[in-house]
């Protein structure tokens, strides 16, 4: 049991690692959802590794907050500033993309 | 498999502090802070794990005198579930600012907001 | 007493019962939070009595009904109940300041505001790290939220660059916390500290965590861009909170978790903070905006109570009377600035010019300003003395420097910006403000008066100082802030009636040394006095700052301890430096008599402190008993302290502009008066220490050069003066140098001399000025070309002059004879022979500055504009012929003033004295008989002068100007009168001399501190990412620090 | 020393006989320049006779008071310096009123005349006379730097201030003159003496005064009288100093009057042979010749 | 590039330092003095089976409600931005069409979903879950809603009145706790029970939802004030 669990806490963390760098290290226009469904992978592996960890309080709050509200959190905003920037817009849908300039 | 898991966390906060210091666009700064509360989160717990005990929770299985012997270090937990709350705080916080930022400027770029300088 | 934890609770109550009501009754929301945050005060008002006044032990506070460290604790004790009630009042008064804008944001802006103060008394009582990490993170969301106050649109962007850093911040808290659990299994700080977390395997590290993120709070440079831009944006009041309590709490987390750090961890905090401290204030040199110039000196105060809190190895149970002196001086004094700088509209520090339309306020900023630089009598000036002191006694001197430097840099740019309000142009409209503005500025004024009592007190109980705020001249001082609003004539009777009656009351406790400038200071200074009955209406601000002054000067001469002495020493250059401010184009002038007197005034502090060896108490007399290595460093300290402030040469160069500029009847104050508060620093020192040796040069023998370059330069620079007033300043530096020359001889004649010079100078150069002055009033210029002719117009005046200069320049039988025959004897009996070449040249250079000062107004050819001139007012007039006549009296009897000082020296100098037989006075080398000079000049001269007028007693008065042209107009009339450039030949031999070297040297210097100030402040780009990385940076070179030590 | 009321007379005595020796010796001198010059210059009794015109005549013009104090502090000043030094070693009528005050006295005495001449030339009101004095001023200052430090120089040689004191370290012998025992300090006081006695090539100080319309122009009859006294007084007076402190002064008049003519002549001579100097031109003269020997002369004493 | 360098150094040497950390990292094998009290004492003195419920709510009951205060702050915080500068703002809420599907099944399983928060944060103290994870359902509910429904208006005043209660009612319970207790907090103002049963643990379970009702109001009214954002015209 202990070499099964030790295993998949090596996948997860593998996976963590991974959904991480594809959070940070995503390009492109639209790329921000992307970015912050990665994220939010991360959060959910975790909530995983906590119930390995033998954690269930902190995984329930981990997969409820980090992973469910969090992810929510930043979809209602990015549709928000989707929301304006159609209408005030001033940067020709660059503005959105702010990163990367250098 | 502490090890792991602490590495593990340990390399989310690294990166998470990459991604805040190499994307300039806000809302990617906070997904990076978000990464690097995880992996916070992930070395608390890590820390208080016991190699084969279980969860601090009596039940029939773990009776009050025998959980000394038994259970892993509940204080960890008790931390990271408040930690995890003030990170969402904080997070929904500098969401709002951003939103109103780029309500204010039109960008989402850091390097646009440097007019209190010097 | 209340439960403290009742400070939590009503804060939440309150924030909570917000809620309850209907968004729209803001009133009652209001009500609400004012009485909350009121009744914490009160609770914390209490705790602070009884700790107090009580004396009750401190009190742990248990929670979830177990013991720590199993569940958290609070603790109660003297210093807690302190700084939350500094929290609570600040948030209290904030809280009135910010009527208006908590009425815009409504309920939910008064309950983050009640968050905020509830979490900061948090901090402060919480004795759990976790705990300590939850309040933070309030105090951090709440800072955030605070920042929506401000009506700037930039806030929005400072709150989030600090949401940024401090979620880093975050992440290396709780890193830190959990390590540091594991490795002593307890959450509980003090637990923490028993088990010594630094010996546990990796407990160092998470310390190391630990302290970053609370350090970091603390806003150590560089890692310090975020604060800035939420001190510039935020609402004042709110900048007031984050300044005064929550730099407060973050202090005191700081201290409570150096107590699991341990000793090692000192060295560190105090290597951050003093390099704060420096790099803070040196880059709010060239800062314009008020709020971020207020930002560093925050940031930099906060980094120098860390630097102290870092010593705490050496300051042991001092550590809270300094640390809180330090803070509690800081804290009020930036809230009520920040408080002032909501009322001010514009934001550069010009602007606050307007605050001249109500003098109440600039005394609230002249106490805020007089807080932060640590001047007497507020906590800051005791904390900084024994801070000093203590240093000094441990030999950590580097340290001692970087303060003293640091705190001199702030001290120049906050006086610069008094300068500004006194002196930049003012616009018309006037402050606007509430009340419920007012009120906590007022609030803070009296706090801070308050506490200058409270430390005096402390200071007098612990380290037997006396507490300045009961000393009497003080309060005499004092007293006429609250008589402000008399007519000037009233307050002027009252000033000479208290320094006559002082005078008259203390006079027989004086040795006859110090009842020569007991005299010069008290009854001069009341005939000086008379001069300003000539000004009318009230005359906001002069009386209290001549009285501070006064003040100054008397207690300096009744001190008998280097902290009276030194006490004594700042008000003096505080009450003088209001004094030259007041006149019309002295603002320069004035920032850099303050900055040189300060600058002195700190090595004089440095030199005492070394003296002391960390004892609290020190007696001026003690000074003798100093021995190698120590006695000539602290010689060195203290001679170079008196010296700025008789102006010897090279720091010399703040004296023109400040006596010059200065009032007529003020002129007189800081020239005759003034100056010799540096000459009577100069006798205590020599008299005690007597001749020191370093690295095997006689220091006397410095000062005698230094005082002969003086005496030479100076009159040189008075020769090609064209202003009157400023050729009158240039030749005190000369005169000044004359003094300390014959201080310097160290022997008998030197001193008698020098006492001669004392007197002299007091006398003639007080006329002088009045008399340039009453000529610069009538005329409305002190360009001596653009005068000429006045003899006949202002006969007084001329009188004045004529007997000044004769006085002056020494010639027979005015009273300056005696002080050159005495120099003569004096240099007979030493071997000095180089120095004396020097001032003989200094002798007849200051013939020709005289001579042009009357020639120039006096004589010559009257300019047609001042043809219907008058003589200067009578009261100017009055003094002046008080001194001509005190003048020949002293020529005729010097015995009456110089017999006991000559018996007096006896017993430092026994050989050399001067024998007073009859009436001519003898030396060894010479004789001299005053009264036979007199009688016999006066008999020639009479005779010749009665003969001429017999033989001519028909003569027609005939127009000069007829008799010169013979009736034609001449070419251009002002050809008429040569005076500019008079000696224009002198300056084509010896021009050279006169280089502006010492100005370029010190210009050189401050050039090159603003520009590097410039160029490091360019560092915080203003990048959110930018701050992050300055933090980084700052972490990993901390810690890389930590390794190396 | 103390006074005494014979002492005004024989005061009065030695102003009489040094009122006359410096007539006559005023006006030899000029001769002598004259004849240099290879003129025939003045009559040896010219000083007489505009003494006795000028005293005779009255003016009726002033200027104000300061018209009057000038010439009063400038004969107050040479009456005064020659008063206040002994004038025959040894002689107790010839000691004037010297217990006044020592060599100090006598040396910021010289400055009360100047201040009246500056003073009184000021009032006249015209822009040259102000021009003159700067220049005097600024050619004073540093001609009387060589001579104070040739003083100090003599008084710390004979540790003394007073006067007679170092006369009477003088005597015994031409040797025993400070001419010999400290030499520096002579050339430096001598080089000095030439400065302060507006004599060429130091006299560029009185041109712009004299030439249009100075105050020997608007001083006439007794105003111009009494600073012609004052001409004849003041060189003897310093001359006097110079002489006891250098020469090892006079026990007798005949001695005395050889000596001061001596001294005086060396001035004279100087001034026939040497150009006018500019007066920043003297100002570095002096700076550069005589105040070195002077500081030598402190040092090495 | 240059910028990018430093960035890697800096994290480098942060790396450095976690690493050592984790390099002197052993692991305990024993509970550590604090753990080992709170597994020997909850039982007897909390009478909670959830021990970590336990330190939450009543050992370090202070921190909890600080952690509540601080939603309680991020609400309102959030409420306060969001309405800053509202009156300005003129721009159109940009509707998104909404499924009939999500409308149905939302209204459907929104009080199914409340209802599992409740028993979550109820039943804090005998199983895993409690109050933040109950609150965090209860919100996830009225996401459901408003996603279902963008334009649905939340009484305000309900949730604040919902705050308001429950904060109070939290803080005079620990209140209660200094008086009628142990201290500030002790959930022993009521008694403990028998441990395992729902109605046990003292005051925790009652404080528990308490803090379910309030996290969740929090959330509840921070994604309705970001809804709202551009409604109040």
């Amino acid at each position: 049991m202990n070499i099964l669990m030790t295993g998949m806490s090596a996948v997860l963390c593998i996976a963590m690692l991974g959904a991480a760098l594809l959070a940070i290290r995503v390009k492109g226009d639209d790329s921000l959802p992307l970015s912050i469904l990665a994220a939010g992978l991360v959060s959910l592996f975790a909530s995983v590794l906590f119930l390995i960890l033998a954690a269930p309080d902190v995984a329930m709050t981990e997969a409820a907050i980090g992973s469910g509200l969090t992810t929510f959190l930043f979809f209602f905003l990015l549709a928000r500033i989707r929301g304006t920037a159609q209408t005030v817009d001033k940067n020709d849908g660059s503005a959105l993309d702010g990163r990367d300039y250098d | 498999m502490i090890y792991m898991a602490m590495a593990t966390g340990f390399l989310l906060i690294l990166i998470g502090f990459y991604g805040a210091l190499t994307n300039r666009n806000l809302l990617r700064m906070i997904v990076a802070f978000t990464l690097a509360n995880t992996g916070v989160n992930i070395v608390i717990v890590a820390i208080g794990y016991m190699h084969g005990r279980t969860a601090p929770i009596l039940d029939a299985a773990v009776t009050a005198s025998a959980a000394a012997a038994r259970i892993i270090d509940p204080v960890p937990q008790a931390l990271v579930l408040t930690a995890i709350v003030i990170g969402l705080g904080v997070t929904a916080l500098m969401l709002a600012y951003a939103y109103k930022l780029y309500e204010r400027k039109g960008t989402l770029d850091i390097a646009q907001y440097t007019d209190l300088k010097w | 007493m209340v439960n403290a934890l009742y400070l939590i609770v009503a804060a939440l109550t309150a924030a909570f019962l917000l809620g309850f009501l209907n968004p729209a009754r803001r009133s009652a929301a209001y009500t609400i939070t004012l009485l909350a945050l009121t009744f914490m005060s009160c609770v914390s008002a209490s705790w602070v009595w009884e700790f107090a006044v009580n004396n009750a032990a401190p009190v742990d506070i248990f929670t979830a009904g177990t013991e720590p460290p199993f569940a958290i604790n609070l603790r109660m004790g003297l210093h807690e109940a302190a700084l939350t009630l500094l929290v609570n009042l600040t948030g209290l008064l904030s809280a009135l300041y910010l009527k208006d804008a908590l009425f815009a944001l409504g309920r939910r802006g008064m309950a983050v505001l009640l968050v905020a103060v509830m979490a900061l008394c948090g901090i402060i009582l919480t004795r759990d790290i976790f705990n300590l990490f939850v309040f933070f993170e309030l105090a951090v969301i709440s800072t955030a939220g605070l920042m929506l106050f401000s009506d700037d649109s930039r806030a929005l962007a400072a709150g989030f660059k600090y949401l940024i850093v401090s979620q880093v911040l975050s992440v290396f808290f709780l890193i830190g916390i959990i390590f540091a659990y594991h490795a002593t299994g307890t959450l509980n700080i003090d637990g923490m500290a028993e088990a010594s977390l630094g010996m546990k395997t990796g407990g160092s590290i998470a310390f190391f965590m630990l302290f970053i993120a609370v350090v970091a709070e603390l806003k150590p440079f560089p890692a310090n861009g975020w604060a800035l831009d939420i001190y510039e944006s935020a609402h004042p009041a709110f900048a007031a909170i984050f300044s005064a309590a929550t730099g407060a709490a973050a202090i005191y987390a700081t201290d409570k978790l150096l107590l699991i750090g341990g000793a090692e961890w000192l060295p560190i905090s105090t290597g951050i903070g003093i390099v704060t401290f420096l790099a803070a204030n040196l880059l709010a040199l060239p800062q314009t905006n008020d709020r971020r110039l207020l930002a560093y000196s925050s940031i930099a105060q906060t980094g120098l109570i860390l630097a102290v809190l870092g010593q705490r190895d050496i300051l042991g149970d001092s550590a809270p009377f300094i640390a809180g002196g330090l803070l509690f001086s800081h804290a009020i004094a930036k809230a009520g600035l920040y408080w002032l700088s909501g009322l001010i509209a514009g934001r550069e520090l010009a602007d606050w010019a307007i605050l001249r339309s109500r003098p109440l306020l600039i005394f609230a900023f002249v106490t805020f300003i007089a807080m932060l630089s640590g001047l007497p009598p507020f906590p800051g000036f005791y904390a900084k003395w024994e801070l000093v002191h203590m240093l000094a006694g441990e030999g950590r001197l580097a340290l001692l420097a970087f303060i003293l430097i640091g705190a001199l840099i702030e001290a120049a740019y906050l006086f610069r910006w008094f300068g500004y309000i006194i002196k930049r142009e003012q616009t018309d409209q006037t402050i606007a403000c509430t009340p419920f503005q007012i009120t906590p500025i007022l609030a803070a004024v009296v706090g801070g008066w308050a506490l200058g009592l409270v430390w005096g007190d402390l200071s007098a109980s612990h380290f037997g100082q006396s507490n300045l705020l009961l000393a009497l001249p003080l309060l005499f001082a004092l007293s006429f802030l609250l008589l402000d609003w008399l007519p000037a004539w009233v307050k002027n009777t009252l000033a000479i009636a208290g320094m006559v009656a002082f005078f008259t009351l203390t006079y027989a406790e004086y040795d006859p040394l110090r009842l020569i400038f007991a005299i010069i200071f008290l009854i001069g200074g009341a005939i000086i006095f008379l001069a300003s009955y000539d000004a009318h209406g009230r005359r906001i601000g002069f009386y209290p700052a001549a009285m501070l002054m006064y003040a100054g000067l008397t207690m300096l001469i009744r001190a008998t301890d280097t902290f009276g002495f030194f006490a004594a020493w700042e008000l003096l250059t505080l009450g003088s430096y209001f004094l030259i401010l007041r006149g019309k184009r002295s603002e320069p002038h004035a920032l850099s008599y303050v900055i040189f007197s300060l600058g002195g005034a700190f090595l004089i502090l440095a030199g005492f402190a070394l003296a002391a060896q960390g004892a609290p108490q020190f007696d001026l007399t003690s000074l003798s008993q100093l021995t190698q290595p120590l006695a000539p460093w602290v010689f060195l300290l203290l001679a170079i302290g008196f010296m700025t402030k008789t102006a010897a040469i090279g720091l010399h160069i703040w004296l023109p502009g400040a006596h010059s500029e200065a009032e007529t009847d003020v002129s007189p104050m800081v020239s005759g008066i003034l100056l010799k508060a540096g000459l009577f620093g100069l006798m205590v020192l020599l008299m005690s220490m007597g001749k020191q040796q370093l690295y095997g040069v006689e220091l006397t023998h410095v000062l005698l050069w230094i005082g002969a370059l003086s005496a030479l330069l100076g009159n040189l620079m008075a020769i090609f003066e064209e202003d009157a007033k400023r050729l009158l300043a240039y030749s005190s530096i000369g005169q000044m140098g004359y003094a300390l020359f014959g201080l310097a001889l160290m022997n008998h004649l030197g001193w008698l001399m020098a006492l001669m010079f004392v007197i002299n100078h007091y006398i003639y150069k007080s006329m002088l000025f009045l008399s340039a002055g009453g000529v610069a009033k009538r005329t409305g210029t002190r360009d001596m070309y653009k005068m000429g002719g006045l003899i006949t117009l202002m006969p007084l005046s001329f009188i004045a002059t004529l007997i000044g200069i004769i006085a002056v320049s020494g010639v027979p039988p005015l009273s300056g004879f005696g002080g050159r025959w005495i120099f003569y004897n004096a240099i007979l009996t030493t071997d000095y022979r180089l120095p004396m070449i020097i001032i003989f040249f200094a002798g007849p250079i200051a013939f020709l500055y005289l001579f042009r000062l009357i020639h120039t107004i006096f004589l010559g050819q009257l300019k047609d504009e001042h043809r219907k001139l008058k003589e200067a007012p009578f009261w100017i007039i009055l003094p002046q012929m008080i001194f001509v006549a005190l003048l020949m009296i002293f020529a005729m009897f010097p015995g009456l003033a110089l017999r006991r000082v000559d018996t007096y020296l006896n017993q430092f100098f026994p050989e050399g004295g001067l024998s007073w037989a009859g009436n001519t006075i003898t030396s060894s080398y010479g004789y001299w008989n005053p009264i036979a000079i007199m009688i016999i000049v006066c008999v020639i001269f009479g005779t010749l002068f009665a003969w001429l007028l017999f033989v001519n007693r028909r003569a027609q008065k005939v127009k000069q100007f007829n008799i010169v042209f013979s009736a034609e107009r001449p070419f251009r009339p002002e050809t008429t009168h040569y005076a500019w450039n008079f000696f224009a030949p002198y300056r084509k031999a010896l021009g050279f001399l006169v280089q502006p070297f010492a100005t370029r040297f010190w210009g050189t210097l401050t050039d090159l501190l603003h520009t590097t100030a410039d160029l490091t402040r360019r560092l915080y780009d203003g990048n959110g990412q930018s701050y992050v990385f300055h933090l980084f940076a700052f972490i990993v070179v901390v810690y890389l620090m930590r390794i190396g030590v | 020393m103390q006074f005494d009321w014979m002492k005004i007379p024989y005061s009065l005595l030695t102003l009489f006989i040094v009122v006359n020796y410096g007539f006559l010796l005023g006006a030899l001198i000029q001769k002598m320049g004259a004849r240099a010059g290879r003129r025939y210059g003045i009559p040896i009794w010219q000083n007489y006779v505009d003494m006795l015109k000028n005293y005779s005549m009255r003016s009726s013009i002033t200027h104000g008071a300061m018209f009057y104090l000038g010439p009063v502090f400038r004969l107050s000043g040479g009456v005064g310096l020659l008063l206040f030094v002994p004038t025959i070693y040894g002689s107790y009528m010839f000691s004037n009123l010297s217990f006044a005050g020592d060599l100090i006295l006598a040396l910021y005495f010289v400055f009360f005349g100047t201040l009246g001449m500056a003073l009184g030339a000021g009032e006249s009101g015209h822009p040259h006379a102000a021009i003159g004095i700067t220049r005097g001023l600024s050619q004073v200052s540093t001609a009387e730097l060589p001579f104070a430090l040739a003083v100090f120089s003599v008084a710390l040689q004979y540790q003394t201030l007073s006067v007679t004191d170092i006369v009477a370290a003088q005597q015994g012998g031409m040797m025993n003159w400070t001419l010999f025992t400290n030499p520096l300090a002579v050339a430096a006081a001598m080089l000095a003496f030439l400065g302060t006695m507006m004599r060429p090539p130091f006299d560029v100080v009185v041109a712009p005064q004299e030439i249009p319309i100075g105050p020997p122009t608007e001083y006439h009859s007794s105003y111009l009288a009494m600073m012609q006294t004052n001409r004849a007084i003041f060189p003897i007076a310093k001359i006097v100093i110079y002489m006891n402190l250098f020469f090892g002064g006079a026990d007798s008049w005949p001695v005395f009057f050889f000596k001061v003519f001596l001294i005086y002549l060396w001035s004279a001579f100087v001034g026939v042979v040497f150009p006018r100097f500019r007066v920043e031109q003297s100002i570095r003269w002096f700076l550069i010749w005589a105040v070195p020997l002077g500081i030598l002369s402190i040092v090495l004493v | 590039m240059i910028k990018r360098f430093i960035t890697l150094l800096l994290l480098a040497g942060i790396g450095a330092i976690f690493a050592s950390l984790l390099f002197t990292y052993v692991p305990d094998s024993e509970l550590n003095r604090t753990a080992d009290y709170y597994a020997g004492h909850t039982a007897s003195d909390i009478g909670a089976a959830n021990i970590v419920t336990a330190i939450i709510v009543t050992y370090r009951g202070l921190d909890t409600l600080g952690e509540v205060t601080v939603l309680f702050l991020a609400s309102s915080i959030v409420g306060l931005v969001l309405s800053l500068g509202q009156k300005q703002h003129k721009t159109q809420r940009n509707r998104v069409a909404v499924g009939e599907l999500l409308t149905t099944g939302s209204r459907f399983l929104a009080p199914l979903i409340m209802l599992l928060g409740v028993y979550v944060f109820v039943n804090g103290h005998l199983t895993p879950g409690g109050g933040f994870q109950g609150g965090a359902i209860i919100a996830s509910g009225m996401l459901l809603l408003l996603l279902a429904d963008p334009l649905r208006h939340f009484s305000h005043t309900l949730i604040a009145t919902l705050e308001s209660f429950s904060g109070l009612s939290y803080v005079a319970l620990g209140v209660l706790g200094l008086f009628m207790a142990g201290g500030f907090l002790d959930n022993r103002i009521l008694p403990t029970g028998t441990l395992g049963e729902l109605i046990s643990a003292g005051a925790i379970p009652l404080i528990y939802s308490l803090i379910g009702l309030k996290v969740g109001a929090e959330f509840s009214s921070m994604l309705a004030s970001l809804s709202e954002t551009e409604d109040l015209k």
